[in-house]
């Protein structure tokens, strides 16, 4: 019963925090809950078991790509764009692509009759560290994955430098 | 200060280092024109400190003027003193007698060697390091105790009078300044030990605020920071005045005129000025104090300019007189000032983080500049 | 426990809410930053399903998902410093040349 | 109900720390005025209390009183949020730290990346707090630590799985328990990460010589400017808590946690008497000191402090003066444990405030060029070492103490060529400053 109530809080939770991250003005505040989004899924793989991810989200997501976000909002200095309008009148293709969405899902849910389906008792303390599990497929079955994806950051960095160099 | 654009904008911006601000050593405005954080361009705004003192000396008789020039370069005072007795009394053809003499070279040297500390402490309180100042301030206090003790001021003291000296050397002056110096050189080598080999200190004044010695002899800079550019002038040794030609000691000089070589010169000199002292101590000639001088002084009319090496730099008094008892004309010259007009120079291309190293370096004093 | 269907209804949520973020918003950093909500609703369905089947498999994914997260908004960020600098604005509206 | 059994402990022991916090913090902050005075030649706070001891009540006090302005034209929420996410932020990092065997709020598997990440988010309330303030002045401040922050934490993080790699595993009761099977504490495998840790450390801090942002002449006091009264004193608690965590890392993972030092060679086994004896010394200086307080109420509150450190010695002795086989004796390495953790704590702290006495400050670009170009490759370069010399003891049986000091010498050889590439560095760049300041020099007048 305790660990419904900890998903229904955080998923709660991540849905408000969207929600005001896309109709805030003011885009601090929309970082600010954007950060609170995160966390909220972080709790969430928490719950299920992942820790491992529950910090590397914390760490890399919270702590690393917002800092970057908050940081180019301040550069950015964003009072000029705030008495700007905010929303294009975009709201009508809006509904429709998450009215699409929505029913979409619920066929998907109907079909596949497996929505009652749920998730295994997790073993109080049988479980074996997550980490370890991680870290073994991570650098023996998906090795090349991983090293494509350090290339990959290796690149952005590069390319993240030479975009913001002074004089471009 | 107003922004022009935002802080990733291109042109410039103008920064404030206003006349109330912690490391500007008194009352100096300093605009600094920023490209980003590199500093363009500076202008120093003076003048909140001006009293007006050469005014002041057209109607003050030669004796009654004294105590002002304490008031100039505060931290330094005996040495403003000795400069304008000398003045005065070279204008009366008048010499101090050599016991006079050699006591005002005791009593300048103990001064230059407390205006070096109070420099050495603000200077790397600016930079960050918070201990050597307490050191500074413990050995400065030695020395003003003997002040207080032979005149009984402490910083502006009015020690010397025109033709020699108002007060006779009290009994234990030798045994205080033996004790002063004994121990001095430890003292140096306490400061050396915590701040010539730091790596962070070496960083942060190394190469930073260069003078090379043209600019050097061009801009009319003098005192240590002529003499960290490579220039061996010394007024002392040019144009000996009291008693300095008895005593041997070196000139240090620096190389290449940074901010660190301007901090191992004044080190130096505090070694040299102790060296001054012990062998000015060994022996004070017996004799009067003061020259014949009546209670009026009425200078022939004439004009003398007499310059001393005060800790800041040259320190010269221009004095006019026409005879009367109150001079015609006082003019003095600031070696803080002068050395202040190089600061636009030395801060361009650094960032603003170095614009506070470098007037710690220079050593300024705003009463003299503003005077 | 709590029934898969949820966690699936959870990550559409957030996907539709991104995608509204994407569609209505003006200043691209929003759009970003609805983009990295999306790719949190992409991991939320990983590591949902990775927990159901048993495998760790999900969870590896998901955390090529942040990397290349991280890589995306480096990137992106650096073309709104660039674009800013030069234009002087950060609406999507105005982005309408190829060179400046 | 009995699902809720296990969390009483943990929540216990976290509200002793959060009560207990605030106290500590306020006696580092007496106790570095005390060092420093000392330091100086002078004295340090000793008008409030004997010997300055209730100078943190005083200024919690005034902390508290003082008015909290909030600048008109500032974001309120944000303004108000930032010191609580800061101070939030440190807190929640104490969760994992092993301060005795028993005296732990919650083991986690993940116990060391936990710290690492939730410190990582107090970068949040510096930057939200400085661009919350709205003057120029504070944001380049908050931008700034923000900066310092986030590019010592990259070597900060490094020098950690350094000693990971040694012990193995996350958690940190782990990671003291296998410096306990070594019988090494991990300063001595790993030399060269203890170095990067305590540099990285300073800096995550931003305390001096890394003190930039605040430090700066006309940032004044950096993000912190616009602040006052108790919201002040949240990032001050902050400041102070995070000290007390980055303190802890270090001695979970260098120190040996909670372990005696030499704890397994009997010999020194009269090193278990050495805390109630220190306690004890204590306590009679403060009842030397009583009867030349001035005024009767500090005379009883030197008396009520040398109470307090003797009954504190007698904690300390009582599991070894009792009988060997019971209950009592079994609690001695959970009180001596928490002794040793504190001890070591307080000393790296006291290498924090002598630092800080004793070095000048870095400028910025001074700071950053250490941070990136020498300390993140050396630290790179150390976990590559420390991976090389375990392959090496592991897969080809080479002794330990043959494949260690190698590894730690490659390290400094490859540390001596990065500086040495820094300092030629330091040549080009102040070389290239002669030819700037020439073209800099048109005589353009200034038009304000």
């Amino acid at each position: 019963m305790f660990n419904e109530a900890i998903f229904y809080f955080f998923a709660a939770l991540a849905i408000v925090s969207a929600i005001l991250v896309v109709t805030r003005r003011n885009a601090v505040q929309s970082a600010i809950f954007l950060v609170t989004a995160l966390l909220a899924t972080a709790g969430i793989f928490l719950n299920l078991n992942a820790e491992f991810l529950f910090i590397v989200q914390v760490i890399l997501y919270a702590g690393g790509i917002m800092v970057l976000f908050v940081f180019v909002i301040m550069l950015v200095n964003l009072d000029v764009a705030l008495h700007q309008v905010q929303f294009n009148r975009q709201w009508f293709v809006a509904l429709i692509i998450s009215a699409v969405l929505a029913a979409q899902v619920a066929a998907a849910i109907m079909v596949s009759r497996q929505s009652l389906y749920t998730m295994p008792a997790a073993p109080a303390e049988a479980l074996e560290p997550n980490t370890e599990r991680v870290a073994f497929y991570l650098f023996h079955t998906y090795m090349l994955p991983f090293e494509i994806a350090s290339i990959l950051l290796l690149v952005s960095m590069v390319g993240a430098v030479v975009m913001a160099k002074k004089r471009v | 200060m107003n922004v022009e654009t935002t802080v990733l904008g291109a042109d410039e911006i103008i920064l404030n280092m206003g006349p109330q601000h912690p490391s500007t050593h008194g009352v100096l405005r300093v605009k600094l024109r920023l490209d980003g954080e590199k500093v363009v361009g500076s202008e120093c705004v003076i003048g909140y400190l001006h009293r007006g003192v050469e005014k002041i000396a057209e109607h003050r008789s030669y004796q009654q003027f004294a105590p002002y020039v304490d008031r100039m370069d505060y931290v330094a005072a005996v040495s403003n003193g000795l400069g304008y007795c000398e003045a005065v009394e070279k204008l009366m053809q008048v010499e101090a007698p050599p016991r006079a003499r050699v006591i005002r070279t005791i009593l300048t040297e103990l001064q230059r060697i407390a205006s070096h500390l109070f420099w050495l402490g603000t200077h790397a309180l600016d930079i960050g390091a918070l201990t050597p100042l307490f050191y500074c301030l413990r050995e400065r206090e030695e020395i003003l105790k003997i002040f207080e003790k032979y005149c009984g001021a402490r910083l502006t003291t009015h020690a010397f009078r025109i033709g020699g000296l108002q007060y006779e050397a009290y009994d234990e002056l030798e045994k205080d300044v033996e004790r002063f110096c004994k121990d001095f050189d430890k003292r140096v080598d306490e400061y050396e030990a915590l701040l010539t080999e730091n790596r962070i200190w070496v960083g942060r004044t190394k190469g930073i605020g260069i003078l090379t010695a043209k600019d050097a002899i061009a801009m009319g800079v003098t005192g240590p920071v002529l003499r960290a550019s490579g220039v061996q002038w010394d007024l002392r040794k040019a144009i000996p005045y009291a008693a300095y030609d008895q005593y041997e000691f070196s000139i240090p000089t620096g190389k290449n005129g940074d901010t660190y070589d301007r901090y191992l010169v004044r080190l130096e000199e505090m070694r040299q000025s102790r060296k001054i002292c012990l062998q000015a101590i060994e022996n004070i000639p017996a004799g009067p104090i003061l020259g014949k001088v009546g209670k009026v002084l009425k200078p022939p009319p004439g004009e003398v300019y007499h310059s001393i090496e005060a800790p800041k730099g040259e320190l010269g008094y221009y004095i006019v007189s026409d005879g009367t008892t109150q001079p015609y004309r006082v003019r003095i010259r600031p070696p803080s000032l002068i050395n202040l007009e190089a600061l636009d120079q030395m801060i361009r291309g650094h960032l603003v983080a170095d614009v506070v190293a470098v007037i710690g370096t220079l050593d300024i004093v705003l009463g003299e500049v503003d005077r | 426990m709590v029934p898969i269907g949820h966690y699936i209804f959870l990550s559409v949520a957030l996907l539709a809410i991104g995608v509204v973020g994407i569609v209505t918003r003006r200043n691209v950093i929003i759009i970003l930053m609805s983009i990295e909500l999306i790719l949190n609703a992409v991991n939320i369905n990983l590591v949902a399903f990775s927990r159901l089947v048993g495998s760790v498999e999900g969870q590896i994914f998901a955390i090529f998902i942040i990397t290349d997260a991280a890589a995306e908004a480096a990137v992106g960020l650096g073309i709104i410093i660039a674009f800013f600098r030069n234009r002087e604005t950060v609406l999507a509206d105005e982005m309408d040349i190829l060179k400046w | 109900m009995n699902a809720i059994i296990p969390y009483i402990l943990p929540v216990l022991f976290a509200l002793v720390i959060v009560a207990l916090l605030p106290l500590v913090a306020g006696y580092i902050v007496l106790v570095e005025r005390k060092v420093m005075a000392d330091m100086q030649v002078r004295l340090g706070p000793m008008r409030v209390g004997p010997h300055g001891l209730l100078q943190p009540i005083a200024d919690a006090v005034k902390l508290l009183l003082k008015e909290d302005i909030i600048p008109e034209s500032a974001d309120k929420l944000v303004f108000w949020g930032a010191p609580l996410i800061s101070v939030t932020a440190a807190m929640l990092a104490l969760a994992a730290l092993p301060i005795g065997p028993f005296f732990q709020i919650a083991d986690l598997n993940i116990g060391l990346l936990y710290i690492l990440g939730v410190s990582s988010l107090g970068i949040f309330g510096i930057v939200l707090g400085g661009w919350a303030s709205n003057s120029h002045y504070s944001l380049m401040g908050a931008l700034r630590s923000a900066a310092q922050l986030v590019s010592y934490e990259t070597s900060a993080g490094m020098a950690v799985v350094g000693a990971l790699l040694l012990a193995g595993t996350l958690s940190t009761r782990g990671i003291v328990e296998a410096q306990a099977d070594t019988g090494w504490w991990f300063i001595f495998v790993a030399p060269v990460g203890f170095f990067i840790y305590l540099v990285a450390s300073i800096a995550e801090t931003n305390r001096a010589p890394f003190d930039m942002p605040e430090a700066e002449s006309e940032l004044v006091a950096g993000y912190m400017t616009e602040y006052s009264g108790f919201r002040w004193a949240l990032y001050f608690l902050a400041e102070y808590t995070n000290m007390v965590v980055v303190a802890s890392i270090a001695t979970t993972l260098f120190l040996g946690g909670w372990m005696r030092p030499f704890a397994n060679t009997r010999a020194f086994n009269f090193l278990d008497y050495l805390p109630p004896l220190l306690m004890l010394w204590v306590a009679g200086y403060c009842f030397r000191r009583t009867p030349k307080q001035p005024v009767p109420v500090q005379k009883m509150f030197m008396a009520a402090v040398g109470l307090l450190c003797i009954v504190v010695a007698l904690v300390l002795i009582m599991p070894m003066a009792v009988p060997r086989d019971s209950f009592l004796a079994s609690s001695k390495p959970g009180i001596h444990g928490a002794f040793w953790f504190l001890f070591k704590v307080g000393a790296y702290i006291y290498v924090f405030m002598w630092l800080r006495f004793t070095f000048p400050r870095y400028r910025f670009d001074q700071l950053m060029r250490l941070g990136w170009q020498f300390l993140v490759p050396l630290s790179i370069v150390n976990v590559m070492m420390i991976g090389v010399a375990l392959a090496l003891h592991r897969q080809l049986g080479w002794p330990n103490w043959v494949t260690f000091p190698l590894g730690i010498l490659l390290t400094l050889i490859a540390g001596g060529y990065l500086l040495a590439m820094g300092e030629k560095h330091e040549q080009i760049r102040v070389g290239d400053d002669e030819n700037a300041e020439v073209d800099a020099r048109e005589e353009t007048p200034v038009n304000v």
